[in-house]
């Protein structure tokens, strides 16, 4: 174990500081944006150019071959100077790494940096109507004619929906064999005749998600990732991948503190009951960067992050959903008011971030299939779902 | 001593049930969060004079059928599991107080206009300073030219939109009395408060308007009282809203197949449920005591409906985000009816109390008990 | 619904309380007896005698045909003047009722008026080292043998094992037919040749429960209660009369207020945290108390407590949990000390009451069979466990 | 930078593991209770001292390994999961103490005979007052005729009727300062207290004990950073404890069938212990995180040992009490090991700081960092 920075550390962090001070206009100006989506690629695109962006990610593909250090000196920097998400955070952090492991390299040279500069926005066509969390029962059909894979097919869940470029789709191109054995890995241009993107309005009242709706779509067969069938193992690698990383450490850290700052007077918190939680939700959270950090270790080291990711994707749902909670309680009735009530505390946020907490415990595996799958690969206990 | 429901009461509360699941609709509901308030349709509201149910919880001397506040209090939950508007449940408080603390002479003035249904009545008792109750009172009827002056803001005022009458929770002189103040009254002007589940709540701003002495409640617990009973129809929505959230959900985990099983065959979502009905039950029970021990005007009333708005109130929140876990992605949507228990439930939650301030009350409770 | 006592019952109260406060020598006696089994019997039978034990039972069987306003007032007092449990507490709350409904006419005459007396101790016999929370897979044998069933098999977790002169118990009849349709439902003296019983030391150090071994053990024929091979369905109705009652509730009265005590000075609780939470439990206390008032006034009315009745199981288990929990939470690491120590809190009466407390999500039923029977039998979700 | 254990540190806690596993059954635990307290033998005190482990945490300028205070943890850890007597925790605790603060007299006189294993030492800091720490110290020395003089109660001392050496926290002037005391010194009597556990806690009592000036550990704030050393430790034992509770109900959750299957195949089971194994991977990386902190004398690293001190404590309780449960009424008896661990992990948990007490630690750095 070490934690000792080096000079030379020290110095990428300062240069690293320096460039966000310089840059903290930019910044800023994306939440005010006329146009929204394109202020957040203009953004993404000039991290990118300054060597923030994919700093994992191979050289020859856009990306910077950083150490595990520069990585976490940029994240903490970045949380630090509380910068806007990037927008590309799909394609960043599932996909990316997909092709990174599994693409041809005819398609990582293609993909690739374009996914980094934020010039092709990726969203995600797993999840079915029917296939939520037994997602390997997934009915959306591919068949091969000729070069094509013709699609057809619903996809539910889907970021980005009508804003992507392309998407990443998991589709079933053997209906014979055993479920998890008949899936292919497929890469789509949202634009290709056949597609329909209808969004679905929230429990929030906004809208995030979308179905998209794939007839009779064809795809080129150089835009399939992997062996023909050999999706779900692929798939699941890319599951691995959504769950693991610290990004999720860094907005928890700006809830936490809005929590401690909303209950503190004078600097301290005076009711002894939410000092207590406040102080548990610190503890946990630096339990979560940790065993984030650990897992980082971990892939520094050639291991797997594997099942342990869920531990952390587990684990953060429920304290994200904990300091959501208790920012809501605390603000009492205040906090029960839309954002246009005259009378409302934190305009809206606190209303809005209780309803987003809710989605962490489902989204990206839900909360009981991360349990499943932690009793399963992790203790090795006996399937409880039954499935092979 | 019977604890369970008699044979009129649970008459009562099934009427009730199904006639609101015919003539008012979730949809309504959900509409209404894009152009609210939500507002009972004035068809409904006759209609649902018309059955005598906001004299349900009043003395039949006063003009009501009698079931006391525990009939008031089904009727109240049915509202919840039907994610009525909240005006009903209000005018069942309002009328309640009237009959059990207001003289002859305001009983014959108002009790049968509000049971007839031509007057919706609502308590108007908060004041923004971060609590809640009667004994958080701050605003004084000011005496003047033989009648008493308000001036100030109430808020979190339920249906207030809605009520043509108010009961006011204001000091005079060194006791907190209720004030029965119109709503077209001069000087008085009701700003909406915009909740999230659409509910009619607003601000009531008084200024300098004029009450009649003679028409004060006469009662002196009258304000403490008419809050305990506002409270338990708040806790009783509560519960109603949780036993929705608790349905809906157990219905999809019966028809739900993932894994090539219905999904309420694995025991994380059969024991979540389980664990929800428990509470429900318990909620219940609790209700059921509050109610009765507010009907015999027992001492120990004010600590089981603290009691009972405390549990029912997290309980009715864990419903709902029950609901929205077990559910998945489907319960999140705006089509679903989840989110509407979600919103009622966790405003009605911080409404007439929220289950720490109400803990802090048992507590107090305890220390008399065992002293 | 009506709370009201008449005149009648405040005058019955009234008697009560001052036989009560006229016997309270002999009930102080009881703890401090040289033969305390003994001296418990004698308190239970002075009990009878004076017409406090088995209210609800018919006075054909040496019960009161008590009105429920009784029971209720005679708990109320018992409880207020904190008097020493029954000792023949299994008997009476699951024998006899059991027998009420399915003994013969001979079996009610013989054996209810002695449970009442504390003449005869019973224990039960139903879970074996494999079959715990799945009961109904038990293998203790009973064959027939002319007019006695001859039964070899292993018992465990009996109560009052070296002390009781009954058992009931769960032996297979017919081992051909599906699990719950073989098995049936005896009495047996303890004195019966064959039987041995080992005590077991529980994790507090102490001697509660024991081994039963049966070894060709000869049962008359007319100890059968109801019809041959249909002893699981009377089990079923036992169990569900061992979950119900309000006699929880007094014990954890007890318990609460020693929790209030132990963390008030000068009447208030000032720590906010243990302040809120000895509330949260009173609150959850009444709840469990007017449940079980419910369940009562269900009784009374005819319908059968039933699957409402785990509702109550479960959750005074959790509570009485949360109380002990506190308890110990509230006293640091004086709690921590055996009952020898100088410096220990409360005589070890924390730490007792604390490993105590563990037990009663596990006895009588585990709290996950609790949560399986109210899916079940009150939501009707389907199964879990994939039995018929 | 590196969050995971090196080969070394792998090297040390796979050995550990397996060496206590061999030397040390549970049944000697167990067997402690009755005949209290538990001790360890006098050949594995031995060979403990030959694989040169009380000298894990000492850097090797003081004769030890280098491995810090995470690799003292990794030993503590395993100290916790087979259920061994705490002198060598405790022995830990103090020469890292000395390691860290003494100066190089004490150090050359008393960390040679620490690692060769001839002089067992603790820690004495707390006292009858209710909470803990070196801030709750009221005990002062007196000067006098050249040296300080003790008189007063320390109570909760681990392994005190063991330890050859006590260092004592005592009031300095205005510093808590830390104190060599030996075993035998005039006036010093230990006294049981007999911990549920059966490990050898005394209450030590001072009458006039004489220390010599010059032998105060230097450092002024020695007492602080060996209590948080110590509590680190404390919390390792737990983490052990918990892993140990998890692996054998796990176990057994694979192996016990009812209805058919495998009980560890119900969701019941095996979420709940998926439950606990996130938290023992959290705790664990707490545990890490607040060496690491005070290997490096990191300005946080109070703040950290007080997270991981307050969720392992938690944890490990967790862990044994859902050993309890799902093992059904088998894990409630004494021969299984279960409640070796629950009683372990109930009395770990309130030494050196109760969950409570650490989390107002975290919130003052929390006040500290949100300034």
């Amino acid at each position: 174990m070490d934690l000792k920075f080096t000079a030379a550390e020290e110095a990428y962090r300062l240069r690293c500081r320096e460039w966000i001070a310089a840059n903290a206009h930019h910044a800023a100006a994306v939440a005010k944006a006329a146009d929204p989506v394109q202020a957040a690629r203009d953004w993404q695109r000039r991290l990118w150019e300054a060597g923030y962006v994919g700093l994992a990610w191979p050289k020859a593909y856009g990306g910077q071959d950083a150490t595990l250090t520069q990585q976490v000196i940029v994240s903490e920097e970045m949380a630090r100077a509380k910068l806007p998400p990037l927008i590309n955070t799909i394609g960043l952090s599932i996909l990316g790494p997909t092709l990174v492991r599994h693409g041809t390299e005819a398609q990582r040279r293609r993909f690739l940096p374009r996914i980094l500069s934020g010039e092709e926005l990726w969203c995600q066509g797993f999840s079915e109507p029917g296939a939520g969390s037994d997602l390997a029962s997934l009915t959306t059909r591919a068949v091969l004619e000729g070069d094509d894979f013709v699609v057809t097919g619903q996809k539910l869940w889907t970021s980005l929906g009508p804003i992507a470029d392309w998407c990443f789709l998991l589709v079933r191109t053997d209906p014979s064999a055993p479920q998890r054995e008949g899936i292919s890995y497929l890469l789509c241009r949202m634009d290709t005749p056949g597609i329909s993107v209808r969004p679905l309005r929230n429990a929030g009242g906004g809208v995030h998600f979308s179905e998209v709706f794939f007839d009779a779509v064809r795809i080129p067969r150089e835009q399939l990732v992997g062996e023909l069938h050999g999706g779900w193992k692929i798939a699941r690698s890319t599951l691995d991948h959504e769950r693991s990383g610290l990004s999720g450490v860094i907005s928890l850290e700006g809830s936490l503190e809005r929590l401690w700052r909303q209950a503190a007077a004078g600097g301290e918190i005076a009711d002894a009951v939410a000092r207590q939680q406040a102080a548990q939700y610190w503890i946990e959270l630096e339990g979560l960067r940790y065993l984030g950090l650990r897992a980082l270790s971990d892939q520094l080291a050639g291991r797997q992050p594997g099942a342990s990711a869920s531990v952390g994707k587990l684990f953060a749902a429920k304290l994200r959903q904990k300091v959501a909670r208790a920012a809501l309680d605390n603000a009492g009735p205040y906090a029960c008011l839309t954002k246009k009530s005259p009378h409302v505390v934190g305009k809206g946020r606190l209303v809005a971030g209780y309803f987003d907490s809710l989605g962490y415990s489902i989204g990206g595996g839900t909360s009981e299939i991360m349990h499943n799958v932690i009793a399963e690969r992790v203790l090795g206990l006996p399937r409880s779902t039954g499935e092979a | 001593m019977d604890f369970e429901l008699g044979e009129e009461l649970v008459a009562l509360r099934d009427i009730a049930r199904d006639l609101l699941a015919q003539r008012w609709k979730a949809e309504s509901a959900r509409r209404a969060l894009d152009t609210p308030p939500s507002r009972m349709p004035a068809q409904l509201w006759a209609e649902l004079a018309e059955m005598g149910w906001f004299g349900a919880g009043c003395s039949e001397a006063g003009g009501g059928s009698g079931l006391g506040v525990i009939g008031a209090a089904l009727l109240a939950e049915e509202a919840g599991r039907a994610l009525l508007p909240g005006a009903m449940t209000s005018t069942l408080a309002g009328a309640i107080a009237l009959d059990r603390s207001g003289g002859a002479a305001l009983k014959a003035e108002l009790l049968p206009r509000i049971i007839a249904g031509s007057l919706p009545v609502t308590l108007a008792v908060e004041e923004p300073n971060g609590t809640w109750g009667p004994d958080a009172v701050v605003m004084a009827a000011q005496a003047g030219d033989g009648g008493l002056r308000l001036s100030g803001s109430k808020i979190f005022v339920a249906d207030g939109s809605t009520a043509g009458l108010f009961l006011v929770a204001a000091r005079v002189g060194d006791e907190v009395r209720l004030l029965p103040v119109e709503a077209g009254a001069a000087g008085v002007e009701a700003v909406p408060m915009q909740r999230i589940d659409a509910q009619d709540i607003v601000e009531l701003r008084f200024d300098g308007v004029r009450v009649e002495a003679q028409r004060m409640v006469p009662d002196a617990g009258a304000a403490h009282d008419a809050y305990a009973v506002w409270t338990a129809l708040v806790a009783a929505d509560l519960l109603g809203s949780a036993g929705a959230a608790l349905a809906m959900t157990t219905a999809y985990a019966k028809e739900r197949v993932q894994f090539g099983r219905a999904i309420g065959s694995f025991q994380a979502v059969s024991h979540r449920l389980a664990d929800v009905q428990v509470n429900v039950e318990i909620g219940r029970s609790l209700l059921y005591a509050a109610c009765l021990a507010l009907d015999e005007r027992r001492g120990d009333a004010g600590a089981l409906v603290a009691a009972a708005k405390a549990f029912i109130g997290e309980t009715a929140v864990d419903a709902a985000e029950a609901a929205v876990q077990l559910h998945g992605g489907i319960g999140y949507t705006w089509e679903l009816d989840v989110h509407l228990h979600l919103r009622r439930a966790r405003a009605n939650a911080v409404t007439a109390g929220d289950a720490g301030w109400h803990r802090e009350t048992v507590a107090r409770h305890m220390a008399h008990c065992y002293a």
